[in-house]
């Protein structure tokens, strides 16, 4: 077997998605690559939380519906998922609060009090006896949890080693390719803050709302050190205004939010249209409509971050579907908006967002300046330039004066209602569009997994491509994959295509919002599978599921 | 330097908006002349209505937003720049409906800006509404049989949400608002000026003005219960006697968050390795 | 000629638009139709303003570019339209203010000084003057002037009677078929007043926003003698959310708003969508993005209406093209909004809402009542029903407990986040709507004009249906035109287009909106005809570039 | 008549939630037993976050609305019916934050509808980040170096916008927390009722509370003066004493528009008929 599943459960409050993440960190500890999905509901104390952590060789981006291990800190967590336990699998429980069930008990809450820990780190025991059972070396988990545990290391690590020694070595983790580093471990979230700091953010602006709300604390406790001021207003609407106002006065800024947020932040959306002033919009998606189902994820915002806002203006949208690309796009998409001076959307999700990965380090992205004033003759904010683009001075420039503005303006910014003006600057921000499709063609825009060959191809975008690349490597399919989704990359996309019989669209929403777009640019769709029940496809699902429409 | 660009004024004749335009106009210079301001430095932020057209008009920096957001742009502007001097122009459909949320939380966090309301008690540019200073029994488009509630009274309220400069002036009396204008932009920290101005074509409250109006005299600026109670005299309804002037002025710590700064790029670098390393 | 054109010009607040509506209803008295264009910029005072009146046999609904009357105000006037004139056309002006022209002078200061009248009387001399030339007798001027000037009507008809007897007969109106009734004039937002106020509406809520503004004015002036409560709250977020508590409450109502407030509107339109609570928008357009031109036309928001707010619901989408079409689909809206519980969008313009037309009465709707709740059992506010609708009870209800909820709810409407429910509730909205689309097929839902057999198919959408049945009555082309566009009508759609060789989309925007939605829908078009400079097209300047793009 | 459903209660063990909740039911109850009122006629309107789940556990009519809009969507449902008695449930974050505007218009236009905010002075549902009432120096999520800007204090602008009544109860006083909520819902107008929650789990200020609050006594609710100096007494951020009880109480007319009726379909076709007459 190269891989194992491993399934941590118990009640909110017990610090499940710290455990998870330590087990994924112990996994990446031994040179592995893994995944881990984090599933909780929306309360605070209580309720059912769990993580499931799959380890393998290779990177993992999905899950399995069968399972390895599962660490029960109560009965709940047993009586779901035992049922998942494949061939040679096992329980790891609390004896205290889980009866009849086989596998190694151990009896926490007299640990926790032998060892004077608080008891939250009841977790702990249960990796102890993971790491055990799993032959991980104690010197690693103990490496590991001296950088993983937030507080309390020395009361965690005793606890930990007491689950260590309770447990007996039964199915080691697979071998690592040798050579293979430890990688580190983040969640989607961290690498878009992170990569909005590596291209220079200067301002990250937002009102906590889920999925989106960790990209603000990761940023907020960080501040000093990133030199990124955290800005957290009284609502969305703040956000979006104050984030054009400081883009107005010079800094690259971002904004972070989900669809109800976002809906609060349209009118501010197209301001920025017209205004000609760049943001970037981090939409992480969770199912709707409206409030819906908060702490799980969804794929049904795309057709409405393409067209938010009235009237038309660009907007590159772009969808990542890994750490790598979360990263990478954030990055391109600062560059895009501050170059085009327009507002730019990462669609990004909560299985994204809040899963944890191993990271394998970004690309580079090809260098894309903005355009600069170059000091000579009068100031005009909207002079025309480059691909409709106008070199920008920022306010407070000696000499200057800046003026943008709302209404549909002429060259230096001053209101003008005559037909010719009007006609002339929409043509100037529809230039905008057809060069960044230009530029965006020296991106990797379109990804094709799978056999490039096949004669089936699944479409899809987002965190759905692991599970659509596997479900390819073992149905022997292509997928093509439009990482940006507006300006559409019509040539990268044919090519991608090229050839294909049978075209399925997968997609976590009811509508098929891909299909509808890659029909609206002149694609054929044929089928497709539809998820949007707030969970991620299983491998074995979809596979069922793509069988059912004949691929 | 000219200070009035050269597009086209469409202000009704009479409109009270003139006098808002030279008001600033001159201060900007004075500020220019004996304070060694840079013309440059001034952003005026404008919402939608008749009053934003100052930003087509007068030659400073200048973000002409949309309905009710003068002051998140402001903010913004202010945390990108705070050596920039910051003027939000908004109208009262504006300030007082649209957008009334903003108002109380530029007050809270005393945001380094000058807030100036054109109060024309009415919505001019869609042709005659009623706002949220609109007398009681004022009959606008939206309400022809007049309005059944009472106007809110947008100084009580500034002051109620801890803004550290409050004044009212009058379009009418043009000395008087250019020093009041001059000291809001002088005032470290948030600065609201509720400016009634004269709406010729909709809400001509010349006459109501012109009997109620006076200017405040001896009356203490550091005392914020009396001047709530000079902020309470007048309803915006009855005949009362309107007072002009600062009612309230202090000093207050206006750095809620961090002004955004840049760190160096090769520093950048270090501390995401740094943090990436933590991660292993 | 059968028809007749007429132009009327002057400064904002000299009553430009009063006199446009005079001359409709003038020309309408005389039996004859007519449409009226007015065109005006953002401001109060000054500026310049004109109205283009056009009468003729049978129903107009578009402008060419030729004129045969200019009634000037203004100097401003001569200079901007004078060139439009035809032959045999002329100018009626005002002595005092117009130097340099032939034509018919009028000394109007003087005249309205004689007379006693106000000063915005002027107006009236010219159109006394034009009723003359075009041989409409007095008796038929003066019983529209009692209508249709609203106070002053002896001063105004004084006036009017000196410029009466001061021109000469000179272009006499065309003939009106025999029988020909007098129609009353309206415009567009008044039919869709009307139109909702006849089917139903207890409660119109907006804000003002041009071009909805004068739906807002012309209830609130009547809501006495309609019923309906006419309500204008603090901003469009208040508007959105109080209509949806008085629906929930039991009540039919209505909003009205531009693309800037429909963004803020958006996020209670997806809660509608969740909750399954009934509203309509009337959504006029304006060029945007955001502020842009806002006292011009356009068809930008398309797209954005039909997918405004984070998630998937059902939202029927209607767009009518005349006075007919806004009347009777605002009703049908209303009914079918109420029918599916959900939210629906009036998609109107300012070049149909602002202009005047006369009006032919609107066709009698299908019945399509909402399901009551039979008051068996115990009430579930999400309780299975036919297609997917439970049926209502209103809150107050003795024994019945009513709860909506923007979270994913149970049928008790109690918050739900399981695998299943999320899932079955999804679908419960999806049936909602399939039954709709099955519904519409007893509707007009897309309308073939021209020749219906011809090769070539004209597509459009909205008020630009009138220039577009012209033209193709000139060229001998097809036009179809969907009005409902949500949920999109395919089989009367492809019923419509069928043999149509070359498809061309007219549409007043620069990316092809329908043309987008119809391609998502997997139709073809070859090419795109957009306009996006705030104007509406003229006849002869869509024929030009129809042939340019080889209709 | 059961007033709880059998939805799962998911607030944490401690939340003062549950007194809310409590209260909340006995007041329903007793308005049914003692004053004639229908279970029917009670619609409970709620925001988004902890507080909000209240709307499945009640079970009274309710609408579950969205994050900081209670009180247009209350103000709609008494448009509609103003039989209903209409009372909006909402957190600190949505009334403070996301829908300040809201409370300003709904206590300007007098609207009769009991708003209860639980001011937590915390985002719970959310896990933690400081809201307009945090105290200075809050420890939030988003302000992990605590927050900077001052409080501000709701109950003097709730009096600043014009509410008729003005209260401030304590979820661990729940005698006195049922008898405010019994008299704001009794109360014809807006009522205003600022609840200090308990959030166990980001903001536990029990201590705090227990060393603070009193009951106002000898207060003259009929004083807004007084009432204004009772509401400043304390600025939720110092260690002052915190009034609990009602601050303001007064009648003034409530009917901004007119409620929803219908005219019958015949007289309205009719009317329709008349307009259309005149415009021929
Ligand atoms: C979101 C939004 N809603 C409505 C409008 C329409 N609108 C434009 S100006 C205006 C009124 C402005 O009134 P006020 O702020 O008092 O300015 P004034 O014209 O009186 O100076 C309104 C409602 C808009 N532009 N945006
Ligand atoms: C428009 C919007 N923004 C953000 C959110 C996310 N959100 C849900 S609950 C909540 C905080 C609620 O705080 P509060 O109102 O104080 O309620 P509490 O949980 O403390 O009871 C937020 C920000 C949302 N649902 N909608
Ligand atoms: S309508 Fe009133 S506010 Fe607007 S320009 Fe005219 S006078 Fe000034
Ligand atoms: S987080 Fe706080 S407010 Fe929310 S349920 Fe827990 S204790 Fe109550
Ligand atoms: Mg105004
Ligand atoms: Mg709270």
């Amino acid at each position: 077997m190269d891989e194992i599943a491993v399934l941590i459960g118990g009640k909110a409050g017990e610090g499940i998605n710290i455990a998870g993440s330590v087990v994924v960190r112990l996994i990446a500890g031994c040179g592995l690559r893994a995944a881990m999905y984090y599933d909780y509901p929306s309360l605070i104390k209580g309720g059912h939380n769990f993580a499931v952590i799959r380890g393998a060789v290779k990177q993992p981006y999905c899950h399995r519906e069968g399972l390895d291990l599962v660490l029960a800190l109560d009965q709940e967590t047993v009586r779901r998922h035992q049922g998942r336990l494949r061939a040679g699998g096992g329980v790891i429980y609390d004896t205290g609060r889980v009866r009849g069930v086989e596998g190694t008990g151990l009896p926490l809450d007299e640990i926790v009090k032998e060892e004077g820990a608080p008891a939250v780190t009841r977790n702990m025991g249960l990796i102890g006896a993971f790491c055990k059972t799993c032959a991980i070396p104690w010197e690693t988990v103990e490496t590991v949890l001296r950088r993983a545990v937030p507080k309390a290391v020395e009361a965690n690590l005793q606890v930990a080693k007491r689950g260590y020694e309770a447990a007996e070595m039964g199915r080691p983790l697979p071998t690592p390719t040798a050579g293979g580093a430890v990688l580190p471990a983040l969640t989607g979230n961290e690498a878009v803050a992170l990569g909005l700091v590596e291209a220079g953010l200067e301002g990250y602006i937002a009102y906590p709302m889920t999925p989106s709300s960790s990209i603000l604390h990761f940023l907020a406790a960080r501040q000093e050190e990133f030199g990124t001021s955290v800005v957290h207003p009284e609502n969305e609407i703040s956000v979006m205004l104050m984030a054009l106002g400081a883009a107005y006065a010079g800094r690259r800024v971002a904004v972070g939010t989900s669809g109800g947020g976002f809906c609060l932040m349209t009118e501010g959306f197209s301001l920025a249209g017209m205004a000609e002033l760049p943001v970037v919009v981090v939409l992480a998606q969770r199912p709707g409509p409206s409030t819906g189902v908060p702490t799980y994820s969804g794929q049904g915002d795309l057709l409405f971050a393409l067209s938010a806002g009235q009237g038309e203006f660009p907007r590159p949208v772009a969808a990542p579907a890994t750490l790598e690309e979360a990263w990478y796009w954030t990055g391109a998409l600062l560059d895009l908006a501050w170059r085009f001076q327009t507002p730019a959307v990462l669609l990004t999700d909560k299985n994204l967002g809040e899963g944890m990965y191993t990271f394998h380090g970004a690309p580079r992205r090809p260098p894309l300046p903005s355009v600069r004033w170059d000091g000579d003759g009068d100031y005009r904010r909207y002079a025309p330039g480059p691909d409709g683009v106008s070199p920008l001075a920022d306010p407070g420039t000696t000499g200057v004066i800046v003026k943008v503005n709302s209404y549909t303006h002429d060259e230096r910014g001053i209101t003008v209602e005559d037909q010719a003006t009007v006609a002339r600057m929409a043509k100037k921000r529809k230039e905008k569009e057809k060069a960044m499709a230009e530029v965006l063609m020296g991106y990797p825009s379109v990804v094709t997994t799978g056999d490039p060959a096949a004669k089936t191809a699944l479409l899809c975008w987002g965190s759905t491509a692991g599970v659509c690349t596997e479900a390819a490597r073992d149905l022997g399919l292509r997928v093509v994959r439009p990482v940006v989704l507006s300006p559409f990359p019509t040539e990268q996309f044919s090519a991608a295509l090229k050839g294909a019989g049978q075209v399925i669209a997968v997609e976590e929403n009811l509508d098929g919002q891909l299909a509808r777009l890659v029909r609206a640019e002149g694609h054929r769709v044929d089928a497709m599978v539809g998820k949007y029940d707030g969970r991620p496809f299983f491998i074995e699902d979809l596979e069922r599921r793509l069988k059912e429409v004949g691929a | 330097m000219t200070w009035i660009t050269d597009a086209q004024n469409t202000w009704c004749p009479g409109c009270g908006n003139f006098a808002v335009q030279h008001a600033l106009k001159d201060v900007f210079s004075g500020l220019v002349a004996d304070e060694g301001r840079r013309p440059e430095e001034f952003v005026l932020v404008s919402g939608i209505g008749c009053h934003a057209k100052i930003a087509d008009y007068l030659a400073v920096n200048s973000f002409y937003a949309i309905h009710g957001r003068t002051l998140p742009v402001a903010t913004g502007i202010k945390l990108a720049n705070p050596d920039l001097t910051a003027v939000a122009c908004a109208g009262d459909g504006d300030a007082y409906a649209e957008g009334l949320g903003h108002l109380v939380f530029a007050a809270k966090r005393n945001t380094d800006i000058t807030a100036i309301v054109h109060d024309n008690r009415v919505y001019g540019l869609t042709t005659g509404q009623y706002t949220p200073t609109s007398y009681t029994g004022f009959k606008g488009r939206s309400t022809p049989a007049g309005v059944k509630e009472r106007p809110f009274n947008p100084v009580e309220l500034a002051l109620a949400s801890g803004a550290t400069f409050v004044a009212r002036a009058y379009t009418r009396r043009l000395d008087h608002l250019r020093e009041v204008l001059r000291r809001a932009i002088l005032h470290q920290g948030f600065s609201f000026v509720e400016v009634l101005q004269i709406c010729a074509t909709y809400n001509n409250l010349t006459g109501t003005y012109h009997d109620q109006v006076y200017e405040l005299e001896g009356h203490d600026t550091a005392d914020l219960t009396a001047a709530l109670a000079r902020a309470r005299e007048w309803d915006y309804s009855d005949d009362a006697p309107i007072a002009l002037g600062v009612f309230y002025e202090s000093e207050r710590d206006h750095e809620t968050w961090p002004a955004m700064g840049r760190v160096p790029d090769h520093r950048r670098q270090e501390v995401i390795r740094g943090v990436l390393e933590e991660r292993r």
